[in-house]
């Protein structure tokens, strides 16, 4: 039944592969930088963290130069339409090498971690190892490529999660995203499975064509559809797939929590945004389409929920760490708007929006780090009075906040009015959610601002005057992604335009 | 030179950033030349500003100039969004009749507010950095004529705001603080999507492309039919009014959205408290006749008793809860809700008399009750409360100080010759001849005397009879029979000194001229105010349908 | 008649859905980490059962290639888990799941 | 061009506040605290006013006359829906005018040189009269005003000047406490006044007095004519604030708290005459309804003050309820019609009742500050001039012929009867009786008062101890002996005041003579004044006009001639038909082009010599009961008060007017306040508080609220979110296990939910 291939077919195979290779240079070239960084590690002894921290910087700066090559090529799909590159994927390697970076930048600066005696070792591999997996799930067109990328993003993360051994929460927090990460992948897993039965294709595009010239079982596709997006919800930290991420943010070794909550979900959403466009038949009516409704009630609960869970618990929680936990549940819910409109003015919103949460996110996390060195705590009370002691950190974690909140003049408010614009582009039809938007954002600058009341409102009950004499390297770090913050947030045109020319997969441009 | 008059206090505060936190007197010197500087060009402004242009909308044409003045307009941000065209945000400033009196105020409130800020000594390069910052984004939201850029000066002042009550007020701050941010957050967030609604309602005639120039808005012909805000969609035009009114009233404040108002000066800093009666709170009427009513005329005319009924009841309920205070800074605050009642009543009226009156009203109530609050800040330098049953007799011991109360407790209760008067009497005057707000406006004079009343009541506690027995201060009696008086650990002058009175007599002076003869600066609105009554008259309201 | 006699598609996928919710109720009742574990090995086989069986049906071998990989993926998991579980042990002297408890709320 | 008359005008007005602005800033600067500014600044004003006096009425002569010049104050550009629109303002001088400047800057100069002696030592002693400055400016600038706008500024100034002179001794208590009453209660009536302006603004978009006559004349009120009836009725609310008629009346006796040159300046001369003023210049637009408003408030006001004035014991309170009473005269007179009569009594009133004033202002000053007349008596030996002074003015008050008083009053009182008559008598006949009634009553206390001070034997060693303080017991027994301790002022200090007090009495007096203003003794009508200001022809269609006109008289051509001048010169024909007795006037009768003033003047003149045999029967037997009581001793007044004491409790506690108002109004618009702050802070702010003290007891749901988060949010979503938030917490167990369940449980409920609408 199965017949070997003849000559002329391997032939042919190679050279597909051999073409493909040419568009896969930067994912080849991070395996090699995984590779190097664990020999590194390997030969290298003593006080090694600073020097392998350096090169994984290096190396992915390294990186960017290859992903800008990638512009001059046309967009296709290779390795027989498992893999694709076009601006959307490119988009993406940008954002998950920078957000590497920020990672490899925070873990340098987090005592906690680079003081654990069994030393850093493979660590910064696995963030590499980690971008590879998220560009991959951005780029990847076909299903079992989705499932491999989500697998080796999983993995590296567990690990990364898990990495402070001898800090119980770590380990708890490990243990518990490893089960409830592996049952999710299993649900998408059969999800998928059940969507190949029905199409007898894993190609999405393909999928999408099957889709639309035999229609399908509504009664199992729906199903499929719901495993497929608790697969995806729970990458992307939405309600109600959310439930690991709290404990898990706030377990995890800080840096890891930023770049998770960060660059995994940000790969969830890149992935969810090629299954939905794509995988997904549009009719010519667009949103009305029947197919799409479904995902589309689907989301827009989905999206809904998040706002109001991720903005409401958040008010009490007294960890730092844990109160951006549920704050980003809730920005997942801003970002589903985006993507909701199905259009590209969508696209591109959630595009900027996720670029200004790269910022303000990361910023923040770094500023928790910064001052966690200092006061070796994440809790609420133990901020008072540092706006005195640490006025850079301070000014710096309240411009991230507003930001988060969506205030001007700051990248955030940016993207919240590129999703609010898409939102009312499509006139009232998605008035309700905006509305929810709208009123969560209030809610949230409640509990952000909790934040900057706690530094500079109150004094500290151990009355210590005088500054806290922070590094030179993190002082200018911080300033730097504050003035960022701040700048994009007058000056977005760049990004934004970028953004609209990234929002095009496979050269198709939802209108 | 507008983008400088708004733009020096933000270079100020660089400036400030750069100088050690020690330098507390450079810090505030620096501060203070940029207030003047500011002030110097608002002269100038003032001076070459050519009261025959209009504004309101654009000129014959579709182009603002020819009938905005000092306009400033360069492209921001242009963005291709698809099927929607090019999204163009616009650097676009201007000014004309209603805001280059509101140019003038802030620039005066604010050097006042320099002035009044020397003797804070907590943290002072962080209170000028944020002082600055605020005054920037107070000035731009006058003079923003695109509404993206109105939205982030108005937002920007909120931070501001909030760490000066918070860091550097009394002892409930942190609530207070809260509260005024919470309040005026919900209030502006619902104009985040009104905008982004009217920008894809209204197309720039000379363009061609969606805009969000306030001009181009103002002007109901550039409205896209079935647009979501676009003529004959009432239903969504009638919610975005009243989003953005409410977003406004909060500001105002206007009952019963104004509680954050005596919670926020009471624990205000004076400085603080200055620029929030004088400046902030003529924002919330301001932004409602830039923007709310011009670009919904229909429901404006729709809307008129409403708003004339808040008005009344701002005027009256704020009268009475003024009669209640014991606390002398809660009894002025609630005086500033009563008297931004004439100002929404002026509205209501929806001609040029109480249109004017309305804006005119705006102008002297900033400088009155800057004065107020400047003289309740005296009293509390000198005895560290404001109960008013506290003190008494004061007249006979603090002359100066009790001549300039009385000069700004009269302004503030309407006494002709002076500013306030001119200005609630054309609001009555508009209002009573608007059939629709005459009733409003017959039970709205009442204001009148319970104004005098809560003024009166408080001046007679406070600085006539003779000392109270509880009260704050000894009176010692020197070798030549004079009566002195000493309050508990206050060691400066008495009476007022030089730096109260370089603050006061200004004040004081412009408040007697205008009330004599207003046309300096009523002069400058009547054009724009008729040209907004026109604007807003039922005949155009209808062409919307 | 016919479907008691000869085995179809049917029979196939309701193997694996019973499968799949053996799996689910496995890994939601289970204290035991190792025997959570063994359910989400149940569900991925559940899902492995569909991918062959459609790949039976539908021809084609893109099927047999996904379960392959599902296979060694969870070889890969399993290893990672383990090692976690380990750890767990070492900090909590216990692989009672619902024990590991301590962040909440 | 200016007429020169207004710019000799326009010093005058500003001669008073330049010597308020000198005084201010410099009085402590200047020698003698600049007393001599004040009192020079008002002789020149004087001077000018009496030359503008001498042209206008002395050469003139001409009821006609009127000059007016105004200038652009603001410019509303052209206004959408009125085109052009400015404010004026501006200065009108006519005979009235004149006069009232004279008259003012006259008294005005005659306290200030009064001030000098009375006020002497005082420590703000140049304050005062920088204070006596500004009051004479506002009121010169109401007699000046050619606007409803303007006189509106002055109005309120005035009301500022009398705030701050009431309460010059601030240090006391009741002063401090008159001084805030006083402006509220005028402020009560400038806001029907100003609501009054608004009505007739609102139909002309114009405040000047000739525009709006014009336009009303020509029928352009297009509002019923219930509202020009209502306009007119609020504008005469400004009277009754500043006059003090009832039921705004409580201010001015408080006001006596003032320094006496004031009460004699301000609540006798001028500033309470302002309403009367007032009145006068809008009394054109006034339409019959609205007068006979105005006649029953004024008889009603006479009256009650009248009655009043008999038990007071406080020399300068009586006067002050006699003011009261004789500016209920004044404005009777305006609402029976007798316009001239009533402007009339205004100017003679002024006169006499200053010299009242300054005379008992002598008396307390001799006397150390004792006001109380029980403690009084026999000083005319001490203080002839006064003495005599006093008197004069007393008997002009209570109208004894050969007085100024008797002409005027008489002439109002004729009015009151002629208007009874006109309006078919009947229940308008209360008007005249309430006025004679109170003709009398007034003759009885002045008698009383001139006899308890100057008459009989000193008493000042009657006052008992815990009298001394000048608080006046309630009771009637003055004269009862107890108390037998020599304190304080028994006679020794007691001595005629200097020149410069008596001086200006003599000159009141003087003026309170008959042939100042009309030859004949017993006509007031022959006098200059009566022809000088004659009553204007109305601008309103009256119920009469309306009539005739359906009669088919042209009724109609009639008030279009009206419309064209509002002041038509009838005085000439007026006087003659005095002469006549109204009888002969049937061939060259008053033209008024409105037939109900015509009979209202007919029947004015065929009252005339009742109302002469009726007030001089009054007149007579008010003294005469006076003499019975107190010098003859016949009655003994304290039993009689005993005997009918519930009338003489009710009349000496003011009819309980302050009682009434402080339980209802004051108490409750306190309460209510109270009640909207208790409102504002629990309620509308609290739903905040509220909650947050709700909320705490809910503290067992969790560890610890921030309690800011409560009540920093705005209203219930801040409940409903902390609590959706407390237990959407609860869901995060911290269980692998549980998490799985639910997004079991969210998956399955899904597709549930999808199934059930696959089966519809």
């Amino acid at each position: 039944m199965f017949a070997m291939p003849s000559g002329a077919e391997i032939q042919s195979i190679i050279s597909t592969l051999r073409f493909g290779a040419g568009y896969f240079i930067p994912e080849l070239y991070l395996s090699a930088l995984f590779m190097v960084l664990i020999i590194l590690d390997l030969v290298l002894g003593g006080r090694k963290n600073q020097i392998l921290a350096s090169a994984t910087i290096i190396g992915l700066l390294g990186s960017l130069f290859f992903i800008f090559q990638q512009h001059s090529l046309p967009d296709a799909e290779i390795f027989f339409g498992m893999y694709a590159l076009d601006r959307f994927g490119i988009f993406f390697k940008y954002f998950f090498v920078l957000c590497g970076i920020l990672a490899v930048v925070i873990s340098m600066e987090d005592e906690k971690l680079n003081s654990q005696d069994s030393g850093v070792g493979e660590y910064y591999a696995l963030v590499v190892a980690m971008v590879i997996g998220m560009m991959m799930m951005a780029s990847s067109t076909d299903l079992l490529m989705m499932f491999l990328a989500m697998e080796l993003v999983g993995l590296s993360a567990y690990v990364l999660t898990g990495y402070l051994k001898s800090d119980a929460r770590s380990s708890e927090a490990a243990l518990k995203y490893l089960v409830y990460g592996a049952v999710s992948s299993g649900m998408l897993l059969y999800g998928f499975s059940l969507i190949y039965g029905l199409t007898a294709q894993t190609n999405i595009s393909r999928i999408s064509m099957e889709l639309t010239q035999h229609g399908y079982d509504p009664l199992v596709m729906i199903l499929a559809t719901l495993l497929v997006m608790a697969g995806l919800g729970y990458k992307m930290g939405a309600v109600p797939f959310h439930f690991w991420s709290p404990d898990v943010y706030e377990g995890a070794p800080t840096p890891v929590t930023a770049y998770l909550s960060t660059g995994s979900k940000a790969a969830g959403f890149a992935l969810l945004m090629r299954i939905f466009f794509v995988a997904v038949p549009h009719a010519s009516e667009g949103v009305e389409d029947m197919l799409g409704i479904d995902w589309l009630t689907i989301m827009m609960i989905i999206a809904a929920a998040s706002m109001i869970y991720g903005n409401v618990v958040a008010i009490w929680q007294k960890n730092v760490k844990r109160l951006l936990a549920y704050s980003s549940i809730a920005h997942a819910g801003y970002l589903l708007l985006g993507i909701i409109t199905m259009d590209k003015i969508g696209t591109q919103a959630v595009l900027v929006y996720l670029a200004g949460y790269l910022l303000m996110n990361i910023g923040a996390f770094y500023v928790v780090v910064v001052i966690s060195n200092k006061t070796g705590s994440e809790n609420l009370d133990d901020y008072r009075g540092l706006g005195r002691k640490m006025p850079l950190a301070g000014a710096a974690l309240t411009v991230f906040l507003i930001s988060l909140v969506g205030l001007p003049p700051t990248f955030g408010f940016i993207g919240k009015l590129m999703i609010f614009s898409a939102l009312i582009g499509k006139g009232d039809l998605f008035m309700w959610l905006a509305l929810i938007g709208i009123l969560t954002s209030v809610i949230s600058l409640y509990y952000y601002m909790f934040i900057p009341l706690n530094m500079f409102l109150r004094e500290s009950e151990q009355n210590s005057r005088g500054e806290v004499k922070t590094g030179m390297v993190s002082n200018v770090i911080t300033a730097v992604l504050m003035i960022l913050t701040l700048y994009f947030g007058l000056f977005f045109q760049p990004i934004a335009q970028f953004a609209g020319y990234s929002a095009s997969i496979l050269g198709a441009v939802l209108n | 030179m507008l983008s400088l008059i708004v733009f020096l206090p933000i270079i100020a505060g660089l400036i400030i950033l750069a100088v050690p936190a020690s330098q507390k007197q450079i810090i505030r010197i620096v501060s203070l030349l940029a207030a003047v500087a500011q002030g110097v060009l608002a002269v100038l402004i003032w001076r070459q500003y050519d009261p025959t242009m209009a504004g309101i909308v654009a000129a014959p044409g579709g182009s603002p100039v020819g009938s905005f003045q000092l306009i400033e307009r360069i492209p921001w941000i242009s963005l291709n969004l698809g099927s929607f065209g090019p999204m163009t945000i616009e650097y676009f400033i201007g000014v004309d009749g209603l805001s280059i009196t509101m140019v003038i105020l802030t620039a005066l409130i604010s050097i006042i507010g320099v002035l009044s800020s020397w003797p804070i000594q907590k943290q002072v390069k962080g209170y000028f950095i944020l002082f600055n910052l605020l005054s920037t984004a107070m000035m731009g939201c006058f003079v923003a004529l695109d509404f993206f850029l109105f939205y982030v000066f108005w937002e920007v002042m909120l931070l501001p705001m909030y760490f000066l009550i918070g860091i550097w007020g009394g002892p409930n701050r942190e609530y207070a603080a809260i509260k005024f941010f919470l309040y005026t957050l919900f209030g502006s967030v619902f104009m985040l999507l009104v905008m982004i609604g009217l920008y894809f309602s209204v197309i720039d005639p000379v363009t061609g492309n969606h805009t969000f120039s306030l001009v181009a808005m103002a002007d109901q012909h550039n409205y896209v039919a079935g647009s979501i805000l676009g003529p004959g969609s009432v239903m969504w035009r009638y919610a975005a009014f009243i989003v953005l009114f409410v977003g406004f009233a909060i500001k105002v404040p206007m009952f019963p959205f104004h509680t954050w108002l005596p919670d926020a000066h009471v624990e205000a800093p004076t400085p603080i408290s200055v620029i929030l009666a004088g400046v902030l709170l003529k924002l919330g009427t301001y932004g409602m006749m830039r923007i709310n009513f011009p670009l919904f005329p229909e429901v404006y005319q729709a809307g008129l008793y409403v708003i004339g009924i808040f008005g009344a009841i701002n005027i009256i309920y704020g009268a009475f809860c003024a009669l209640a205070q014991q606390d002398l800074k809660k009894m002025v605050a609630y005086s500033s809700i009563s008297h931004m009642g004439y100002v929404l009543l002026g509205m209501a009226a929806g001609n040029s008399e109480g249109m004017l009156g309305a804006l005119y009203q705006m102008f002297n109530h900033g400088t009155i009750t800057a004065m107020l609050f400047l003289l309740v800040g005296v009293i509390y330098d000198r005895a560290h409360s404001r109960q008013i049953d506290k003190f008494g007799g004061l007249a006979s011991y603090m002359p100066v100080y009790a001549g300039l109360v009385t000069v700004a407790w009269f302004a503030s209760l309407g006494l002709p010759g002076l500013s306030g008067f001119i200005s609630e009497a054309f609001v009555f005057v508009g209002a009573f001849t608007a059939p629709v707000t005459r009733p409003i406006a017959m039970v709205s004079v009442l204001g009148i005397v319970f104004g005098a009343a809560y003024l009166l009541w408080s001046l007679q506690r406070m600085f006539l009879g003779k000392r109270k027995p509880d009260a704050l201060y000894e009176v010692e009696t020197d070798g030549h029979g004079h009566e002195h008086i000493h309050f508990h650990d206050w060691n400066g002058k008495l009476d007022l000194d030089a730096r109260e009175l370089t603050m006061l007599i200004p004040l004081a002076i412009i408040v007697i001229v205008l009330g004599i003869y207003p046309m300096p600066i009523m002069g400058m609105l009547t054009a724009s105010i008729n040209k907004l009554v026109t604007v807003l008259a039922p005949v155009a309201a209808a062409a919307v349908h | 008649m016919e479907m008691f006699t000869s085995i179809g598609l049917n029979h196939f996928l309701t193997i694996s859905a019973i499968l799949f919710s053996f799996g689910m109720f496995a890994v939601m009742t289970r204290k035991n980490a190792i025997v959570i574990l063994m359910g989400v090995e149940l569900i991925l086989n559940a899902a492995n059962i569909n991918f062959l069986t459609f790949s039976k049906y539908n021809g084609g071998m893109t099927g047999v290639m996904f379960s392959l990989f599902v296979i060694v993926l969870a070889a890969a998991e399993a290893a990672v888990a383990l090692a976690i579980v380990i750890n767990i042990f070492k900090t909590f002297k216990t692989v009672d799941v619902s024990r590991v408890d301590t962040m909440k709320e | 061009m200016m007429h020169s008359l207004i710019q000799l005008s326009i010093v005058v007005l500003l001669l008073p506040l330049l010597s308020f602005v000198v005084l201010i800033f410099f009085n402590r600067r200047l020698p003698r605290m600049g007393d001599f500014v004040g009192v020079g600044l008002l002789g020149t004003a004087f001077s000018i006013a009496l030359y503008i006096f001498w042209t206008v009425v002395v050469q003139h002569y001409d009821p006609a006359y009127r000059i007016a010049w105004d200038f652009t104050w603001l410019d509303f550009g052209n206004v959408p829906g009125v085109g052009p629109l400015v404010v004026k303002m501006g200065i009108v001088i006519d005979n009235l005018t004149a006069i009232m400047l004279a008259m003012v800057t006259l008294i005005s100069l005659l306290v200030h040189l009064y001030s000098t002696g009375y006020m002497h030592g005082d420590p703000r002693y140049g304050r005062f009269f920088a204070f006596l400055g500004i009051f004479t400016f506002s009121m010169l600038g109401i007699v000046l005003s050619d606007n409803l706008f303007s006189i509106y500024m002055f109005w309120e100034l005035v009301g500022l000047s009398s705030y701050l002179l009431i309460g010059f001794y601030f240090e006391k208590d009741s002063a401090a406490d008159a001084q805030k009453k006083a402006f509220l209660t005028n402020r009560v009536g400038d806001i029907g006044m100003w609501l009054g302006i608004l009505i007739l603004y609102s139909q002309f978009h114009t405040f000047g007095y000739r525009e709006i006559f014009e336009n009303i004349a020509a029928g352009k009120f297009t509002l019923s004519n219930g509202w020009l009836t209502a306009a007119g009725i609020l504008l005469f609310f400004g009277c009754v604030g500043k006059s003090a008629q009832f039921p705004l009346h409580v201010w001015l006796p408080d006001a006596m708290e003032g320094p006496t040159p004031v009460s004699a300046l301000i609540h006798a001369a001028t500033m309470v005459a302002a309403g009367v003023y007032f009145v006068g210049r809008i009394f054109v637009i006034l339409t019959p309804d609205a007068l006979h408003y105005i006649a029953f408030i004024g008889a009603v006001t006479a009256f009650m003050s009248a009655t009043i004035a008999i038990t007071q014991h406080d020399i300068k309170r009586v006067l002050a309820y006699s003011t009261v009473s004789q500016l209920g005269y004044m404005v009777m007179g305006l609402g029976v019609g007798a316009y001239s009569a009533a402007l009339f009594h205004l100017l003679t009133h002024a006169f006499f009742k200053a010299c009242l004033f300054l005379g008992s202002g002598a008396i307390i000053h001799a006397m150390h500050h004792e006001q109380d007349m029980r403690w009084m008596g026999g000083l005319r030996k001490q203080m002839p001039w006064t003495f005599a002074t006093f008197s004069i003015a007393t008997l002009a008050l209570a109208g004894l012929p050969l007085t100024s008083g008797f002409m005027s009053k008489d002439a109002i009182l004729a009015g009151a009867l002629g208007f009874a008559s006109v309006e078919g008598g009947g229940i308008y006949y209360i008007i005249p009786v309430l006025g004679f009634a109170s003709a009398m009553m007034t003759a009885f206390y002045m008698g009383r008062q001139v006899w308890l001070v100057f008459f009989g034997e000193s008493r000042t060693h009657l006052k008992p101890a815990e009298e001394h303080h000048g608080d006046h017991g309630h009771d009637a027994h003055g004269h009862d002996d107890h108390g037998h301790d020599d304190h304080g002022g028994s006679h020794h200090g007691v001595h005629e005041v200097g020149w410069i007090m008596r001086a200006p009495l003599v000159v009141l007096a003087t003026l309170s003579v008959f042939f100042v203003f009309s030859p004949d003794p017993l006509d007031g009508a022959k006098g200059w004044f009566m022809h000088l200001v004659p009553t204007p022809a109305t601008v309103v269609k009256s119920a009469g006009a309306q009539h005739e006109a359906a009669l088919g008289v042209t009724g109609g051509k009639l008030l279009a001639e009206a419309a064209t001048d509002t002041v038509k010169p009838e005085a000439g024909e007026h006087a003659q038909a005095a002469e006549g007795h109204g009888a002969a006037s049937e061939g060259h009768g008053p033209v008024f082009t409105d037939p109900r003033q015509a009979e209202l003047a007919h029947a004015m003149h065929a009252n005339h010599y009742t109302a002469i045999y009726l007030s001089s029967g009054m007149l007579v037997l008010g003294i005469g009961f006076a003499l019975v009581v107190y010098a003859f001793g016949v009655i003994d007044p304290g039993k009689t008060a005993q005997a009918i004491r519930p009338l003489y409790l009710y009349s000496f506690n003011k009819w309980y007017w302050d009682e009434i108002y402080d339980a209802t109004l004051i108490k409750g618009s306190m309460l209510i306040s109270k009640m909207l702050a208790w409102f504002d802070s629990n309620i509308v702010d609290g739903i905040v508080n509220g909650i947050a003290t709700i909320f705490r007891k809910f503290a067992f749901l969790n560890g610890n609220i921030d309690k800011y988060v409560v009540d920093g949010t705005v209203n219930f979503t801040a409940f409903f979110v902390q609590t959706s938030g407390a237990v959407m917490r609860k869901i995060q167990t911290g269980k692998v296990q549980t998490y799985l369940v639910m997004v079991t449980a969210a998956v399955l409920g899904y597709f549930a939910f999808y199934l059930v609408q696959l089966m519809k």
